[in-house]
């Protein structure tokens, strides 16, 4: 129906050229929202288990336990990357256990509209398990917009403080590096997540547990464990089996064209236009 | 209620930001493309305020509570103080308030230029010390996939340098044979055996490839070997986490626009 | 044969502290005593194909050099910047600089005055040399140089009109150089200067970038859309030592001053330093390998 | 005179952070701490002159300003929601910089949505396609990239067991994305040298006579004092 819709009024009411993208687009939101539907008619949805989800609720059992505070760090973007807004997201988890476990959390921050909402975040996460006591307004603190000097301000928490878990979850640039070597350095327990993809590879050698790419979008919707959430998961692993399908039909019929066998040049469906 | 319209902003905003690059009509188009992000930095611009005010809380808070290491605080305060009257009040150069921050002459300028510059760089060269040490640490022969680590590793470092290109061909095959039995080596229970089989192979290999003149195949050369990990295995692997985080991008995004994430306006 | 063992444990135990130290030695050991660490560097196809491009422009043709670097890219990139003006120079080539980047401006003024002042070459400002300033825009720019660069530029960068500007005279738009060079570290970069003035326009262009941007600009090489390539701090070593043969083996002739001392450059020494640290590494991995096996072994 | 208080200034605080490499020491604490407000102080100099005023009383207020933009009405927008950001500072109306952020989470999810469609995924799948060509080398080498893309997609399914036929293919998929890690680390340790080589020419640069030796005398003096510290440390009965 909207397919038809859009076709009709294409060029009049909608742009020219971006036919492959809103097909996707409605493909995508179909495949999801059938998923979703299921999950929420009590259908049980298999997760298949990651350790570094699992591996938070005990990071902040230890730093509990050693009396220690907790740190989290959510990258050193703004929230105009959607890894920053994944950060904070799981950022209400981690507050949610460690109002629970009554553990001392301190996030320094970057970006000053980020430490904002990081505060709104963990406000929230402290009222909703009942803890608003525990809650502190200068748990989340603004350290410096700047990319390696928020490196060495969060290297100096980390050096006095001597956090027993240490979460970096967000957009990381070069600093990366810097910050989970101090963090190694100290014995901390590290729980990485990000979807800068040159960074992953320095926190998955010197974290205990990282969350690679894809993960790590996904690990809110795992810690909140809503059938709704995970339904999306689901969604979103059939979404990628037809970009799977797809770079295989590509593959082929581009081998058959280079064969002379079909004479259609496939990657010309993929023509975008965008605005950019 | 209050809760109420900021969940309606969210949905709402998100469809007309993704219905700006469909939708025929100019100004959406325009807004979507410039004027969007531009108010995302004016609004951040403002926020930079309350940035400014948490900073001077916090440290006054610890010098007045004389909290541990707290006469740092007062160089925090100071730096900080400095760069807002070279920004605001004094000048020093020529040129008129607010080009300033570019002109060589201005106090502002110099602090940034012998200051801010240094202490930048000096902490971005203090990663050439901890990919050393991380590396150390972590390129060690645990198991299969850590072998691969260390092997597209060290062939990148040392393929990327003339000196790789000095690495004769005989020594690129005996590094291989010690790999290839770095990795199998837990598979021998006996030691002997596996000292002479190695030992035997890092003599014969060579000797027939000697024998069927193969020595100058790209493989046997550090730099083109290199260049194949970087094209061809590395490539892949770099594809596929791609995808991957732009399919998690899209979901978390279709997740929030439909205005199922709402952790992040604390629900 | 247990005493080895046990150094080799110690070894891989070692505080990272020493690990620390001997990295930083083994930077400023080559950086302070060039002589004493010699590694031969060997000139690859790209550099080569750098070298003849600039060797084959003839007295008079016109170059534009485009700077996208800055501080922190500075010790790769700016021996190519040096290197390039030297030969530019030494072959009597008018050369236009531009910078793309902020801090692309100052690079640019220390590229020249560093080459002015080496007094090698019969320069003067103005008639063999201009340096426009900085504008914001990055790829519009480009654009802008390809089709009217009086569009963007008006004046170079002491405000000197162009108009008063000999060399400038005819100068219109990307077409009327005989050869870009461009220096870059990042966007815009190389790619940029393909797709929006070079290609469509057919004016050659050669690059020097960081060795992190290589593998982005290889297919552009490899189609001959950018002609050769200097690959970071190696193609810096390897380019700025044929320029040095190449002034050296030079006869005598009205560009270039022979009583002046022919410095050369110092990729080639950060090149050592930068082989160096790589070797060193490569040995504390197999030294942390075997400490770890040892010590694996002891404990089953 | 200015000029050689800098090259002290650069020399003191380069030396500074490197001593971090030894330890936490008050030399490091001093320069961190003077990092965080320096920069702190300059990011807010620098959004005021080049975001705020430009770009927002630009277009407001034209005439006074003029950074070159027309008066464009709708900027009261992004005034109106900036202001609403600083009610953070009030209590009792702190719920309207909800609003601002809800604004800044909607839109950059809606253009990030369709940003990554196209220009990653989408491109991404379009590049999967084969050059035949090019030899059978090259005709080989695409299979492998297809298989790794393949089978490094598998590694991220989440809602099947990683069991059997998957579970051996995801296992293939970690291998190329090792590959991949293991190369970006080699990457870094090439950049980061030269990042190295960088700041320790200037230290040379610095230790010459026209500079009055203040790399070697800077450096002796805080070799002397960590020294003194440490001496100091160990023999004082308290220990924080």
């Amino acid at each position: 129906m909207i397919l038809i819709f859009y076709y009709l009024f294409l060029g009049s009411f909608f742009l020219e050229g971006n036919e492959t993208t809103f097909i996707c687009i409605l493909l995508l939101c179909f495949v999801v929202e059938y998923f979703i539907d299921i999950a929420k008619s009590g259908v049980e949805i298999y997760m298949r288990p990651i350790a570094a989800i699992k591996a938070m609720e005990e990071a902040v059992g230890r730093a509990t336990e050693m009396g220690t505070p907790v740190l989290y760090v959510p990258g050193i973007s703004s929230l105009d990357q959607i890894d920053t807004i994944s950060g904070l997201t799981i950022l209400g988890h981690v507050a949610g256990m460690t109002a629970e476990y009554e553990a001392n959390l301190h996030v320094p921050v970057c970006v000053p509209i980020v430490m904002e909402t990081a505060k709104e975040t963990c406000k929230e996460a402290y009222l909703k398990k009942g803890r608003p006591d525990l809650y502190r307004n200068d748990m989340v603190h603004y350290v410096t917009d700047d990319q390696f000097a928020y490196a060495a301000g969060v290297n100096g928490i980390m050096l006095r403080e001597k956090p027993a878990a240490v979460f970096f979850q967000g957009k990381f640039y070069a600093e990366s590096l810097i910050l989970a070597e101090t963090g190694n350095s100290i014995g901390a327990i590290q729980i990485a997540g990000t979807g800068s993809s040159s960074q992953i590879p320095f926190f998955v050698t010197a974290c205990d547990y990282t969350l690679i790419g894809e993960e790590f979008y996904a690990a809110s919707a795992y810690l909140s464990g809503s059938p709704e959430m995970l339904g999306s998961i689901k969604g979103q692993d059939y979404v990628k089996v037809c970009c799977m399908v797809a770079i295989i039909v590509v593959f082929v019929s581009s081998l058959l064209n280079g064969l002379n066998i079909i004479d259609f040049d496939i990657t010309s469906l993929f023509r975008t236009n965008a605005i950019k | 209620m209050k809760r109420q319209i900021a969940y309606f902003l969210v949905i709402f905003i998100g469809f007309l930001a993704l219905a700006g690059h469909f939708i025929n009509y100019p100004p959406l188009n325009n807004f979507i493309d410039n004027d969007a992000t531009q108010w995302f930095d004016i609004i951040s611009g403002f926020a930079a305020f309350l940035g400014v005010i948490n900073l001077l809380q916090l440290h006054l808070n610890k010098i007045s509570n004389k909290r541990k290491n707290y006469q740092y605080s007062f160089i925090t305060l100071l730096g900080f103080m400095a760069m807002i009257v070279f920004g605001f009040i004094y000048n020093g150069s020529e040129a008129a308030m607010g080009p300033h921050l570019k002109d060589e002459g201005s106090a502002f300028y110099w602090m940034f230029q012998n200051i801010y510059l240094p202490l930048g760089a000096t902490m971005f060269a203090l990663l050439a010390f901890f990919v050393a040490s991380a590396s150390y640490r972590a390129f060690k022969i645990r198991n299969f996939e850590a072998t691969l680590l260390l092997v597209s590793g060290i062939f990148l470092m040392l393929g990327r340098v003339p000196i790789g290109q000095l690495i004769p061909w005989w020594m690129a095959v005996e590094i291989y044979i010690c790999l290839f039995f770095a990795v199998i080596a837990n598979r021998f229970s006996d030691r002997k055996i596996m000292l002479y089989c190695l030992t035997s192979s890092m003599l014969v290999l060579p000797a027939l490839i000697l024998y069927f003149d193969i020595s100058n195949l790209p493989i046997f050369k550090i730099p083109d070997l290199q260049e194949w990990i970087m094209d061809v295995p590395a490539t892949a692997g770099s594809r596929a986490i791609m995808i991957g985080i732009a399919l998690g991008t899209i979901a978390q995004s279709y997740r929030i626009i439909t205005g199922r994430e709402r952790s992040i306006l604390g629900d | 044969m247990d005493r080895i063992n046990d150094i080799f444990i110690k070894l891989g135990q070692l505080d990272r502290r020493y690990i620390f130290l001997l990295i930083a030695l083994s930077v400023l050991i080559p950086l302070m005593k060039p002589n004493w660490v010699n590694i031969p560097i060997k000139t690859t196809n790209n550099t080569e194909i750098v070298f003849n491009e600039i060797n084959n422009l003839k007295e008079g043709d016109k170059v534009l050099v485009s700077f996208e670097y800055g501080a922190s890219t500075k010790p790769e990139i700016h021996p190519m910047s040096v290197a390039v003006l030297q030969h530019l120079f030494s072959k009597g080539v008018k050369v236009y600089t531009v910078p793309l980047w902020p801090e692309g401006l100052m690079m640019a003024k220390y590229a020249i005055k560093e080459v002015v002042e080496s007094k090698l070459f019969n320069i003067i400002e103005h008639s063999d040399y201009v340096s426009l300033p900085y504008k914001a825009g990055g790829e519009i720019v480009i654009r802008g140089i390809a089709t009217d660069i009086r569009s963007i530029f008006t004046q170079d960068v002491n405000n000197v009109l162009f108009d008063e500007i000999p060399m400038m005279k005819g100068i219109k738009s990307v077409a009327d150089f005989d050869f870009v060079f461009d220096l870059s570290a990042g966007v815009p970069g190389n790619a940029e200067w393909v797709q929006f003035a070079c290609d469509e326009y057919k004016v050659p262009l050669s690059s020097g970038c960081t060795s992190i941007m290589v593998t982005d600009a290889i297919p552009y090489v490899e189609s001959g859309q950018i002609r050769g390539i200097l690959a970071g701090m190696p193609g810096a070593a390897e380019y700025e030592q044929m320029v040095y043969k190449y002034l050296n083996d030079l006869d005598a002739n009205k560009f270039i001053n022979k009583e002046a001392a022919i410095i050369p450059g110092k990729a080639t020494s950060r090149m050592s330093a930068q082989s160096i640290a790589h070797v060193l590494m490569v040995i504390f991995i197999v030294f942390g390998n075997i400490s770890y096996y040892l010590l694996r072994r002891r404990n089953n | 005179m200015y000029e050689m208080i800098g090259v002290w200034c650069v020399v003191l605080l380069t030396l500074s952070i490197f001593s971090y490499l030894y330890g936490d020491n008050p030399f490091y604490k001093a320069a961190e701490h003077a990092f965080v407000g320096v920069s702190a102080g300059y990011i807010f100099t620098i959004t005021f002159w080049d975001t705020i005023r430009p770009n927002l009383f630009g277009r407001l207020f034209p005439e006074a300003i003029g950074a070159g933009f027309e008066f464009d009405g709708t900027y009261i927008f992004p005034l109106i929601l900036g202001v609403f950001m600083l009610f953070r500072l009030s209590k009792k109306y702190d719920w309207l910089s909800r609003i601002s952020i809800a604004y800044i989470v909607g839109i950059m999810a809606g253009l990030k949505f369709y940003v990554f469609l196209n220009s990653n995924l989408l491109t991404q799948i379009k590049s999967s396609t084969v050059n035949l060509s090019g030899t059978y080398f090259t005709i080989i080498n695409e299979v492998i990239i297809l298989i790794g893309v393949i089978s490094g997609l598998v590694y991220f399914f989440f809602s099947k067991e990683h069991t059997g036929v998957i579970g051996k293919i995801s296992r293939i998929g970690v291998y190329f994305l090792m590959i991949k890690f293991g190369a970006s680390f080699g990457f870094a340790v090439m950049g980061r040298i030269s990042l190295l080589i960088g700041r320790f020419e200037e230290l040379i640069e610095f230790s010459k006579p026209e500079y009055y030796y203040s790399t070697p005398a800077v450096l002796l003096f805080m070799i002397v004092a960590i020294g003194y510290w440490a001496f100091r440390e160990n023999n004082s009965p308290i220990q924080d």
